[in-house]
């Protein structure tokens, strides 16, 4: 890869300038994830249209999180397939799902303390020439072009998202709105095809919300990115995202605009928990809690 | 003049632990690896060098060791250029080492590195130690050649060598600070700082690791061979695990880790500390007295000043907005 | 006189600050359910009360004590304990050894308790020498329960108590903690479960962005339209 | 942690904990057919290894972090019963040398005890004046381990200007080693013979590492307080908010690890009749190869993984030279982290 190959806008990029057609970019098919005796993710299908900002909505505990761990390979699923622009990504591991062009945050920012601002963007882009031990050494003359074009790229990326200013302080010294910017501003120099983003407004003033929910929205715009995010913040989902998709009890319960899943009855009683009376309805739904592996325990397990 | 002699004799040692704290600034200073086994790849490199430019130790006892004994005779290269061989040998059997080792620790957890870098150090020195048809076992390797050295009279060559050393300091120095401040240093300094978010930005942290390791043990590997060609004389006591592993760790640390200028300032001040320590009376000058003040000093540093005198250059005062 | 009276909390962590000026009371042998979209600070709070986080501001009253910042094995002593919503048992040690350590800071009544706990929770007298790491679920959090009353508390704090369960072993859950209420002690409940919870509640505290939002009798509460909105916006 | 879950794909799907310990023990009849003594010495040299081993297991489950600095507890320990058996018991009269079958005199039992106490207090002073503040501080783990290495070699150090560099023979009685030879009749009509020899003073270390062994088996079970430790190794925060002082709890840790490491180094002294400033510090791969191979945290592991590697360690020496038994236990250690990096009775998390 030579430093032509490395696009001087900041964001804008080809792939996601496809239109919602009917091919979804990420599919979802029967995910199921067991953590010891609890199965966080129960036989989850869903799909993600390109172009869109798609919100991940539901309980505590509704597996949005695990999911995205799944989908992202830092979790191994149990059973079930992942599919990203028409290729199988379960099983790939962190960096390779990157690679494919998936690109995650997380909940709480995990900037590079020790790296500024600056550092902390052009670590991203793949494939950089520089990043072979030997390049530094015996080509040099190939990694400062493509160097100086990263660096371009990160410091558009800065001012798109207003931390120019702070290119060459501690990402540490960032305050928490700052650092959920700047992880904003990395998974933008991925240039990726998707970015997943857990909960961009916890902790987050509500000012500051208003400015992240603009640069995402804006991001969205004007590069074609699939964006999908898990919100806890109804009126950013409300504001932000269509569609929205309610997981409970580690499956997607509905789909939805934000309209409709707002009037929906069967959500709001997942939000609100099902009714004393609602049990034996729901007894049919045993298998979610299953039993812990005996191999694991070497013990039997007493019963229920 | 002799003041100027003593000077390259201490010049001499104080280059060479250069070499080792930039080594394992490499490893813990900028990636943080925990590698407690310098004198493994110290050893590794003083007697890969050795043994490619002395005679055969013992020829009755392996009479068809073939590599050993003559590099400089079997090359007849020019103005000495089989010492740049040996270093290079030295830097290749360290890294070779290392890559078996780190392929197989590197992946778990932090501190079974560390463990394992000991393992190394230790298992290296009985392999010298016991393989007298390899290494002359306790009597150790002499006669080891002198680099240059049919230029200068022989009460002159430290100070030939003190500049050898310096140079090839200055040109690890330069060659580890490109790497550094490359985007392959970048990616290790984001690994140190946190693994899964490095790979969240899509790095293989396991190969980088790996090459951090690599690099840092090559380079131990070459201050072994400087160590070899500059006393000329290797036994396996040399590496005792104080003079070659605990005391690099106590200059890294004083001087500052993750800087490469402070790890070669700490070197110098810490071996100057180490060595003028022997011009105090008798009382107070003892060995052990040393040793207890090397362990001391480690664990107040760490506790008292973790940044070491320089430390990381911080860019922007502390604070920041 | 309230048990348990929390006075205009603002607590968070680092320089986040996630509770501002929260407050609520109960009363003895009271249940109370406390609810809230995600990241409205309930687990917070909860941590706040029982001293594991230190608040900025405000005060807890606990039993006509100030026991802001007090240590935890204090609060023990004293008749306090809280069961979290993960870790909240030892998972290799025997069902038995994990109560014993409910009983830790005073064993004096150990024997007694350990035979009333069995008798509260059947479940667990049937597997007492098994590793607790090989309950299912909803077993594990009996036992987190039984380790919590261990020391007869007066108050009993707990942190979703039915997450990630199945609705079935829910159920079981909050049968098992109507039981619990019947023996005196009161019951502060975080729950996402808020039809469940609200039906064993005298009343409950509706929070939000860190905020009393609502409070009232869980019957009150139940049929307000207003909850909806709290969780799914709309006007 | 990536890395922890890419090195468990290597572990092996076919054979449980159990298996691997049932293929192991298969292994140590075979070696013992063939090397009767050096398998029963390996045993005793073992249950040191163990000593040592079941220390840091405890420091690693408890504090979560290596510590270096065990192997020279180890030496600590095993300097201050030499002092206390040339120094200050003659000066009281308490000599001898030679009780009953074995080298070393009835002061020893004295001394013990006392070495423990004394190696108790060093390692809760160390806490309290190190490690407890660096916890405060939320100081790194690796970090912290490094602070261990500065506190082996000031502590290596000061033994060495007390006491000197050099070994230092210990006063002791020749005696005659134990012959045991018998003869197992072989279904093919042939005898298997067996000779072997043990030195009278290594069934003492024997029994005095099963004793311990089991003291620790019966506190970690029987009591609050070893229930609670065991408590903490699962939770501390949980420790914690059940009202567990996990601040004692750390005080016992170090207190348990340093009486064993203080027994260790005092036996392993007698059994070779020597002491040497090195002997802990060089029985520190062993131990941490023990540690791994039982798996991290697990105190029965430790000891399983410590009477391996020290049966490993003696029989090997029927084809490599004796010098080489450090890296065959360091080579045990790497074939451990290649198969099973979770040890054979590590939980899947460790």
């Amino acid at each position: 890869m030579t430093s032509s190959q490395i696009d001087n806008n900041p964001i804008r990029q080809s792939t996601g300038g496809q239109t919602a057609d009917s091919q979804p970019i990420l599919e979802v098919r029967d995910l199921v994830k067991d953590f010891g005796g609890v199965r966080a993710v129960d036989h989850c299908s869903l799909d993600v249209m390109p172009g869109t900002i798609t919100g991940l909505i539901g309980p505590n505990g509704a597996g949005k999180t695990t999911l995205f761990n799944l989908i992202s390979g830092f979790h191994k699923l149990t059973a079930g397939t992942i599919t990203f622009l028409g290729k199988r990504i379960d099983g790939m591991e962190a960096h390779e799902t990157f690679h494919a062009g998936l690109v995650r945050t997380f909940q709480i920012p995990r900037e590079f303390k020790y790296m500024t601002v600056l550092e902390n963007l052009m670590l991203v882009p793949a494939n950089q020439e520089g990043e072979r031990i030997w390049a530094s050494w015996f080509t040099p003359w190939r990694i400062a072009p493509q160097e100086r074009a990263i660096e371009r790229q990160a410091l558009e990326t800065l001012e798109f998202l207003n931390l120019d200013h702070l290119k060459d302080e501690y990402a540490a010294n960032l305050s928490g709105g700052q650092k959920k910017l700047l992880e904003l501003g990395r998974t933008l120099m991925a240039k990726p095809k998707m970015i997943l983003l857990d909960e961009p407004s916890a902790g987050v003033s509500p000012a500051l919300t208003d400015l992240l929910m603009e640069d995402i929205r804006r991001t969205q715009e004007e590069t074609g990115i699939t964006i999908l995010i898990i919100e806890h913040n109804m009126r950013v989902v409300m504001s932000l995202c269509d569609p929205v998709i309610v997981l409970s009890e580690g499956r997607k319960l509905m789909e939805g605009t934000p309209e409709e899943v707002q009037r929906d009855e069967e959500v709001l009683r997942a939000y609100l928990g099902f009714s004393g009376e609602a049990s034996a309805a729901a007894g049919e739904n045993t298998a979610h809690e299953t039993a812990p592996n005996e191999a694991e325990f070497g013990e039997t397990k007493a019963g229920a | 003049m002799d003041i100027i002699y003593f000077l390259a004799g201490f010049g001499i040692l104080a280059g060479i632990y250069g070499v080792f704290t930039l080594g394992l600034n490499v490893h813990w200073g900028y990636t943080g690896l925990f590698n407690i086994g310098v004198a493994g790849f110290f050893a590794l490199g003083a007697y890969t060098a050795a043994l490619l430019t002395t005679a055969p130790p013992s020829p009755e006892l392996f009479e068809d060791f073939v590599f050993g004994g003559n590099l400089a005779n079997t090359l007849q290269l020019g103005i000495d250029l089989w010492f740049f061989v040996a270093l290079a040998c030295a830097a290749i059997v360290s890294g070779v080492v290392a890559l078996v080792v780190g392929a197989i620790t590197l992946r778990l957890r932090d501190d079974y590195l560390a463990i394992s870098t000991l393992g190394i150090a230790e298992s290296v020195r009985l392999m010298f130690l016991n393989e007298k048809w390899l290494a002359n076992g306790s009597r150790g390797l002499s006669d080891i050649p002198k680099f240059l050295g049919d230029f200068v009279t022989p009460k002159q060559y430290d100070l030939l060598y003190f500049a050898v050393v310096i140079i090839v300091l200055a040109a690890l120095y330069f060659v580890i600070q490109r790497a550094i401040n490359s985007p392959w240093g970048r990616v290790l300094r984001a690994i140190r700082e946190d693994e899964e978010a490095t790979a969240a930005a899509g790095k293989n942290v396991f190969r980088f690791k790996l090459q951090a390791f690599i690099l840092g043990a090559a380079v131990m590997g070459i201050g072994g061979a400087l160590y070899a060609h500059g006393f000329r004389y290797v036994d396996p006591m040399v590496f005792d695990p104080l003079l070659a592993t605990f005391i690099v760790w106590v200059m890294l640390m004083v001087g500052g880790s993750g800087n490469n200028l402070g790890a070669l300032m700490g070197a110098f001040i810490v071996w100057g500390i180490w060595s003028g320590t022997q011009f105090l009376p008798p009382e107070i000058n003892n060995p052990n007295l040393r040793f207890f003040l090397i362990g001391f000093l480690l664990v107040l540093v760490i506790m008292l000043r973790p940044n070491g005198m320089i430390g990381e250059r911080r860019r922007v005062s502390e604070g920041g907005t | 006189m309230s048990i348990l009276r929390v006075d205009g909390i603002f607590a968070g962590y680092g320089e986040t600050e996630i509770l501002h000026g929260v407050s609520l009371h109960v009363e003895p042998g009271e249940a109370v359910t406390m609810f809230g979209p995600n990241g409205s600070g309930k687990s917070t709070l909860m941590k706040t009360i029982f001293g594991l986080l230190t608040p900025r501001e405000g005060s807890v009253v606990f039993e006509n004590t100030d026991i802001t910042g007090m240590q935890t094995d204090r609060l023990i002593r004293m008749g306090m304990s809280y069961v979290p919503q993960v870790g909240n048992i030892f998972p290799s040690l025997t069902i038995e050894e994990n109560l014993e350590m409910g009983a830790f800071a005073d064993d004096t009544e150990m024997p007694a308790q350990v035979a009333e706990m069995y008798r509260m929770f059947p479940d667990l007298r049937r597997s007492r020498r098994q590793r607790a790491g090989s309950l299912s679920g909803g077993q594990r959090q009996m036992l987190a329960f039984a380790r919590a009353l261990m020391l007869k508390p007066s108050l009993l704090l707990l942190d979703e108590p039915s997450a990630g369960l199945s609705p079935i072993m829910a159920q079981l859950i909050f049968d098992r903690l109507r039981v619990i209420r019947g023996t005196g002690v009161a019951l502060l409940i975080v729950e996402h479960n808020i039809r469940t919870a609200l039906a064993m509640s005298d009343r409950g505290y509706v929070l939000a962005d860190g905020e009393n939002r609502l409070d009232g009798s869980a019957a009150g509460l139940l049929d307000n339209p207003d909850i909806g909105r709290l969780y799914l916006g709309g006007k | 942690m990536i890395g922890q879950g890419i090195g468990v794909r290597a572990r092996s799907a076919a054979l449980g904990e159990w298996g691997w310990a049932g293929a192991l023990a298969l292994l140590c009849v075979v070696v013992f057919v063939a090397a009767p003594s050096k398998v029963v010495n390996g045993i005793l040299l073992g249950s040191m290894i163990a000593l040592g081993a079941i220390g840091i297991t405890l420091i690693y489950s408890i504090l979560r972090f290596a510590h270096i600095a065990h192997g020279d507890y180890m030496t600590l320990g095993a300097y201050i019963s030499f002092f206390l058996l040339t120094v200050v018991f003659p000066a009281i009269g308490i000599v001898g040398t030679g009780f009953g079958p074995f080298t070393f005199g009835y002061p020893l039992l004295i001394a013990l005890p006392i070495t423990v106490v004394v190696c108790c207090a060093f390692a809760l002073a160390i806490d309290n004046s190190v490690y407890q503040r660096l916890r405060e501080r939320g100081t790194g783990l690796i970090t912290i381990a490094m602070v261990s290495l500065g506190i082996a070699i000031a502590l290596r150090g000061a033994i060495q200007m007390l006491w000197g560099t050099g070994p230092i023979r210990l006063p002791r009685e020749t005696r005659s080693f134990y012959h045991i030879d018998f003869e197992i009749a072989l279904p093919t009509g042939g005898a298997l013979p067996f000779d072997i020899r043990v030195p009278p003073d290594n069934i003492f270390l024997g029994l005095t590492a099963v004793v311990l062994v089991g003291a620790l088996y019966l506190f970690l079970n029987r009591t609050r307080t070893g229930k609670a430790m065991r408590a903490t190794a699962d939770n501390i925060d949980l420790a914690r908010i059940t009202g567990i002082d996990t601040t004692r709890i750390v005080h016992w840790t170090w207190a348990i690890a340093a009486a064993y490491a203080a027994i260790a180094g005092t036996l392993i002294a007698v059994a070779r009749a020597q002491l040497h400033p090195n002997a802990g510090w060089a029985t520190l791969i062993p131990m941490f190869a023990a540690v791994l191979l039982g798996g991290i945290g697990k105190p029965w592991g430790a000891l399983v993984g410590g009477l391996l590697i020290g049966v490993s360690m003696e029989v090997s020496t029927e084809w490599v030279s004796p010098a080489y038994k450090p890296a065959v236990s360091f080579a045990i250690m790497l074939v451990v982290l290649l198969v099973r990096p979770r040890g054979l009775f590590g939980d899947r998390d460790a």
